[in-house]
């Protein structure tokens, strides 16, 4: 496994920024991030980042945290090297993130900093040099980020850049004055106050890659998979897959609806997918409760259709803005009646395109809804990743009956008994093969039948087009494994976008000394029995790690291999850190 | 339920065109005035040519109305209670080369999956929607609609009888611009036959209030006999404040075209949108998708 | 324990009648039944009743199973002993289950039995009778009822007594014409085919006792719960809570409504709640499923609400006249966020009153949501219970908050963390105690707050109240014990409407030598632990009855006890016979 | 969000009210109409010495406009997206005397949660709904809403502008026959407190479509100033047909009240059937429930 070698790798750049400060006092605080993100990508580091919004309308305290080194990143990271802080508010907030001797860069104008810890203080005075200097006040954000592109030295020219393609619709005239704010903050460092570079970014020559979010990516691989309907109702932090589609559908010779809400958005891609589209929808919890009825009728009516929810904090509106993992058990049991449905996760930016790809071919070939269950954390935070190999990847179709001949029409076993549990589909418009779709209880035929042969018969049907799903998974790799081979002290198991940090903290604490083996479910249902199995047997106990209170996936597991997990959860509405995990893993080896 | 096939005419000559009969019988009660809407709407169906079967799919929502997507021998598409019309859309804007039929009850339509109604006429998708109107719910056996008369005594619940004022379909259909609102009634086989095919020839969304006795629940044949009158032959259909006025006359139970108006179709807008997007190079999706991956770089 | 008595008093009367027939040619095959059943109650007999209604809206062939016994009935028993056919059909559709050597009744006007085993013919000319004699063919099935009445030697003034209270308000010529027709039939039976008596129904002098459904029980029990406010949509088999609501609960001061969907019933549900009422609403599978989103709503806001879902064959719009219980992973997991609430389900017409009253005791206790699973077999059928005992009843209402000084006002800190997780509730109208019930995460004082901190201690508030109603349940038995005491080779663990026929075949089991202990769970979340592990402990082999496909509850054990249940489960619609469940322990045990 | 304590005057002169402010400050952006909006609601309720805080309650859906139920320091609910009208239904009919305040946006109001208004306005409960409408989707930062005008590029989505018609909710609110329908603008906040209370003194469903320019996603403050205009002297509010035709005239945005129907409340009604179910004894529930059980013995 060639990533075991990254894992151990030794990284020459490493280095977490983090921006603070209130919005609503300094506006383009994600810009600062996001900008400074593009740059060191394009100069060829990986990175990947993190952000929580605040959660007032306007204004409010925001965070935005990258990661970036030389080589491949797994996890946003534990502490901060240098702190962005462009209010005193945004300091004390993060102060404690900020790694003893870390550098804090503040806007000298603003305010003096009373650390309570040894840091590094480089004062700029940014509201002065932007509103002096440039009379430009709006952009002292660009001289935060001057003044940290000197002390990691990067080449100024691609931030240059990036103002260019950012504001020069706009006007020129913005582009100089922003980048005038960038020239006199990194001046600043370097001669006011005569500091030297901390790390040296110097450009790494290397095959050009992409920024994404996993919600991009989410969108990207549903294109590639061959969506060509998309229905969806706003909703934070599915919202921006929705506006991709409506942007970028229409392109492909596809339709990309608002609907008016979460009921009317799945009912549509269901009547899409009954006229033979691939369909799929986006939202998060809330909308996801809302659409359990469909769900139970896409079950029924065996119609294929993907409901992508990007999960945050419940119940109910809950925090709709911060990060959870907690709607496993409503898309695993979401449905009056045994209503079986395959659930696939991302585990991070990379894999998102991949996953929508999966659930995709999982919904056509099981003719059913497939869940992908993705999250606030992975929906917003960038990372850099290879090209996705749209050429190389399989895409599969439902199956389909062969038109028939008009003229000696019989009726179409649209619900077939087969050995599969797959039936033959037929796209209206289809010659001699109609057919009903029903949510009623039916024959082969699709008419209503209710005999207890035929309800028994048509539950086992159900059911085992998930069961085959997994039997012809044909080396798609439905779990993956890390750290420890043959017999571990400790076996981690986990789901979602958990699988960067969680790596990272197996591969130290393999480091350390233990024995700590790691297994990443992608596809919750139908779970990988063999696979799991395996593991479970090879280690001497499970933990189980996720974003949740109750440990949703933690009793999935018992229930079905009858183990008795150690439950690592988390419900601060953030991410799993590195080192979080790895002192979890430290608790349960002691 | 006995599964029986419909032998299936070549199609040619109206006379020899399929007989848009189902494989099953309806499960209907005696004298349902579904019946009769059933067979005006097949009528209507032989005598449109253009109307093909493998191209025709009817989508109806739960209820004893909600049934009849069975019964056409068309395509069918029998789904949850009260979201036929969004589940339409979606067939709609997926192939909109579909002849797309939406039925359903008044229960279906106008309580549960009311608040679809609006959303549909914004966009103005070019399908027919067929309300099976018997102002009761038949398939739960009884209980009051939104249709239902105010005062009325459910089955189920005599002394109690409905203290809500029913809902005036037809005025609140003119108020979200519908662009063709009819009043059909299952007593009046031929108009209705008529305004079936007027509903499917036109070119947007067509609702059509299709008045349904039930014999079971709340059997209105005598009252509804009494108050049916034909729009008169003047009458402007084109007049949205006439249609409106119609509408609230609510003494009369007037059947007829009471407005229609020919504006783009969703399809239309959508096609012309996405031409202007696509712009002229003539590019394969995957190379389409190429380059939108780039622009992540 | 008294009921082992009961399970092991020999009885001198058991008979089961099933009457079949299309009600579409012979209407009033539900009332013969029905009117036979109350008539047997009346001359102080037990009854368990069982019926399945056709598919078809009208017509279609019906079948009401009618079991009467001179001791407590658990079940509707296996094979029929008496079986009255209208037709044909009706006759060969249930000749399976009628007992080798049972008595038929048919039609002998209508059609001429070719019947493939030895029974008892007994053919009375039920059409010519009505038609000819009383020139009233529409009670042919009367005549019938006359005749079963005859072989089991029934008092017919009492069936008079019925007939006049169903239609003197009608008309008394109705009554005579009606009660000519059973005394004809009676008389054919005696005098025209000599019959005597199969057996002799003697009136039993005992107190009266009542004739109930489930959902009659239901609906009393919510009554006597103290509910006030109902809110429904219709939906079979959940329709007749709403009528009866409608009709009884203005009469206590209550609100009853019908609302424009499922949504909007939970909604005003939980809006009358918040008013300060009790509230129900009730519904089945597909309500439920559009009633998730409110569900959490109420979890988060902390609304004590009952939701009384009747369960029926699924997924989607499934078989709405056959009963299932796979609803149970929705009400456990609908509902996305971690969003714990209390389950608990009726085990038997008697306990549905009860079990009413502790859902609403529940519900208010812990202000939250409450769902009551029922299903369709419990909904329609029929049982002698004794008259409840609404006095010694205890009823829990929410903790209020004493109303506060209006000039002193302070925030009302309506969210309190307490020890147990509760915390006062205060009805708009007082004073003082003004607050903001709300779905956002939320501080003690209801104000919005996405803080780590606040998240977590609410989300612990949300599951502790549970484990607090649970801690505190003072007497109340959640889990009802049966069979072996002690060790035993099996314990049965089942949930809902099973409980009478597993108890029968429990003790049929124990009687034929195995060594069976049976424990009956009334509240499904939050489990009782302490319970069912001493229940564990003691078998050796754990079997989980259920009728759904997936074994839903043995799952939920599994995963809690982490233990490797057998499923005993049935997907055909229908409940559990006791000989099936007996098959079942038989299977096991070997 | 810090937690900040309004203290309290005692009531008595309506200068001495109850000031109307919750505990918490509003979070919405710089110059958003709701302010306006808010205070003019505040200035209504303080006018209004029938008005009691603790009989106050506002029910609100999710949105910026839903964070209101918090904001006038009354007993308040904010519920989910779309179900803040059925959730006040119950509140009223739970205990009517209760004051009823619905509060929402366009979105919460017209789109997800539009099916239930016609339900609302059959039942005529007396509680007042304020819609705030600002034709965006303003919590989720931008997106259409369904009364967005025809070709607003939203800001996420500015290559495809909006194909939906508006709806047009004044139109829709009279069909429903809604007891009382006014429009009111965040511009124009003495208009505003003025029909706000005669919304609330209303004996009956009153709605109120609140114009409220959003400044971050669809400033619309230039354009409305334009647009707005007071209805006439002589307009005359209980002519339906005059209400609709007013409605269906979107050049002008006319404030005030189109139309407004004296008619039994809901909560009348169902206090009268309740009396004539319960008859003249006067017995306990107890008893009741005991005569209950008996009649299935
Ligand atoms: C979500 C949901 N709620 C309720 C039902 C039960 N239900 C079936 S049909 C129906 C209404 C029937 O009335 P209508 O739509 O007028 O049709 P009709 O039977 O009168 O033709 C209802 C409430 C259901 N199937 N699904
Ligand atoms: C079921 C559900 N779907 C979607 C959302 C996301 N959401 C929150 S507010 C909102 C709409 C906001 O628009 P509007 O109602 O007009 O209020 P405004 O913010 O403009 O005041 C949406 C879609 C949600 N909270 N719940
Ligand atoms: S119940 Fe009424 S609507 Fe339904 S089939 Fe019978 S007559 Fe028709
Ligand atoms: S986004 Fe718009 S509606 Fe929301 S607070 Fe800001 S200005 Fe107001
Ligand atoms: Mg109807
Ligand atoms: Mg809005």
């Amino acid at each position: 496994m060639a990533t075991e070698m990254a894992e151990a790798a030794t990284r020459v750049v490493d280095l977490v920024v983090g921006v603070a400060g209130d919005t609503g006092v300094t506006p383009g605080i994600m810009t600062t991030g996001e900008m400074l993100t593009l740059a060191v990508s394009r100069v060829g580091y990986d990175i990947y980042t993190f952000q929580t919004n605040p959660a007032e309308i306007k204004g409010g305290q925001a965070w935005y945290q990258l990661r970036l080194s030389d080589q491949q990143l797994l996890s946003q990271g534990n502490d901060v090297n240098v702190l962005i802080a462009f209010d005193e508010e945004g300091f004390e907030k993060n102060e404690k993130v900020l790694a003893d001797g870390g550098v804090l860069i503040y806007d000298a104008s603003a305010y003096e900093p009373h650390p309570s810890r040894e840091f590094r203080l480089v004062g700029v005075p940014m509201t002065k040099i932007a509103r002096e200097q440039v009379r430009f006040p709006l952009a002292k954000n660009m001289v935060g980020l001057g003044a940290a592109a000197a002390l990691v030295d990067l080449d100024l020219q691609v931030i240059r850049r990036m103002i260019e393609q950012k504001y020069a619709a706009k006007s020129m005239e913005i582009v100089e004055k922003n980048f005038a704010c960038v020239e006199l903050g990194a001046n600043y460092v370097r001669s006011e106050l005569g500091l030297s570079p901390i790390v040296r970014l110097k450009p790494i020559p290397r095959p050009e890659r992409l920024v994404l979010s996993g919600n991009e990516a989410i969108s990207l691989g549903a294109l590639a998979a061959g969506c060509r309907f998309f229905a969806g109702y706003p909703i934070t932090p599915a919202s921006t897959i929705l506006e991709f589609m409506m942007r970028e559908l229409p392109r492909f010779g596809g339709v990309a609806l608002q609907m008016e809400d979460e009921i009317a958005a799945l009912a549509s891609c269901i009547g899409a997918s009954v006229a033979g589209k691939k369909a799929m929808t986006a939202t998060s919890g809330p909308g996801l409760s809302l659409m359990v009825e469909l769900l139970g009728l896409a079950v029924m009516a065996e119609v294929p259709v993907v409901v992508a929810d990007i999960q945050r904090a419940g119940p109910s509106t809950g925090m709709p803005t911060k990060t959870e993992q907690s709607d496993l058990n409503l898309a695993l049991y979401g449905g009056h009646g045994d209503a079986p449905r395959v659930v696939v996760a991302p585990s991070s930016v990379g894999d998102a395109f991949y996953t929508a790809i999966r659930a995709f071919n999982l919904a056509e070939y099981t003719q059913g809804p497939c869940i992908l269950l993705s999250d606030a954390n992975l929906a917003n935070r960038k990372a850099t990743v290879d090209r996705p190999d749209s050429q190389g990847v399989k895409i599969v179709n439902r199956l389909l009956a062969p038109e028939s001949d008009e003229r000696l029409p019989k009726p179409f076993p649209r619900y077939q008994i087969t050995m599969s549990g797959i039936s033959p589909y037929a796209v209206p418009g289809m010659k001699g093969t109609y057919f009903v779709a029903t949510g009623l209880e039916h024959d082969e035929y699709g008419a209503p039948n209710y005999t207890p042969e035929v309800h028994t018969a048509m539950s086992h049907k159900r059911f085992r087009k998930l069961e085959s799903a997994y039997a012809n998974r044909n080396g798609d790799e439905w779990v993956s494994l890390y750290g420890a081979r043959g017999e571990a002290d400790l076996g981690v198991i986990s789901w979602g976008s958990n699988e960067g940090v969680i790596r990272e903290a197996v591969a130290q604490a393999n480091a350390e000394g233990y024995k700590v083996a790691f297994a990443h479910v992608h596809v919750l249902n139908p779970l990988p029995e063999k696979e799991l199995k395996a593991f479970i047997s090879r280690v001497r106990r499970v933990m189980v790690a996720e974003i949740n209170f109750a440990g949703q996936f933690a009793h999935l597991l018992a229930g079905r291999f009858k183990i008795d997990p150690i439950p690592l959860t988390k419900v601060s509405g953030t991410p799993f850190t590195p080192q979080e995990v790895l002192d979890g893993i430290r608790d349960a080896a002691a | 339920m006995t599964t029986t096939v419909t032998t299936e005419k070549t199609t040619g000559q109206p006379e020899e065109r399929f007989d848009f009969k189902g494989m099953i019988e309806p499960v209907w009660c005696p004298g349902c005035g579904d019946f009769a809407l059933l067979n005006a709407i097949r009528s209507a169906l032989r005598q449109m040519p253009e109307v093909e079967r493998q191209n025709t799919i009817v989508i109806s929502g739960i209820g004893c109305s909600g049934r009849v997507a069975a019964y056409l021998g068309v395509y069918g598409f029998h789904g949850v209670h009260g979201r036929a019309l969004p589940t339409a859309l979606g067939v709609k804007e997926a192939n909109p080369s579909l002849n797309v039929l939406v039925m359903g009850g008044d229960g279906d339509g106008f309580s549960i999956g009311g608040g679809h109604i609006p959303h549909a006429a914004r966009r103005n998708p070019n399908m027919t929607y067929i309300v099976f109107d018997n102002e009761i719910y038949g398939l739960t056996k009884g209980q009051v609609s939104p249709t239902s008369p105010k005062g009325l005594a459910g089955k189920s619940t005599p002394e109690w009888p409905a203290l809500e004022e029913p809902l005036n379909p037809l005025a609140m259909l003119i108020a979200y611009n519908v662009s063709f609102v009819a009043r059909v009634y299952a007593g009046s086989p031929k108009t209705t036959t008529q305004i079936v095919k007027e509903a499917i020839a036109h070119p947007g969304f067509a609702v059509v209030q299709a008045m349904s006795p039930c014999t079971t629940f709340y059997n209105t044949y005598k009252l509804w006999a009494k108050q049916v009158r034909t729009l008169p032959e003047d009458y402007d259909p084109t007049d949205r404040m006439a249609a409106f006025a119609r509408a609230l006359d609510t003494e009369t139970m007037w059947l007829g075209i009471f407005y229609r108006e020919e504006r783009p179709t969703y399809e239309e807008m959508i096609a012309q949108q996405a031409a202007r997007l696509r712009g002229d190079e003539e590019l394969s999706d995957d190379e389409r998708l190429r380059r939108l991956i780039d622009s992540f770089v």
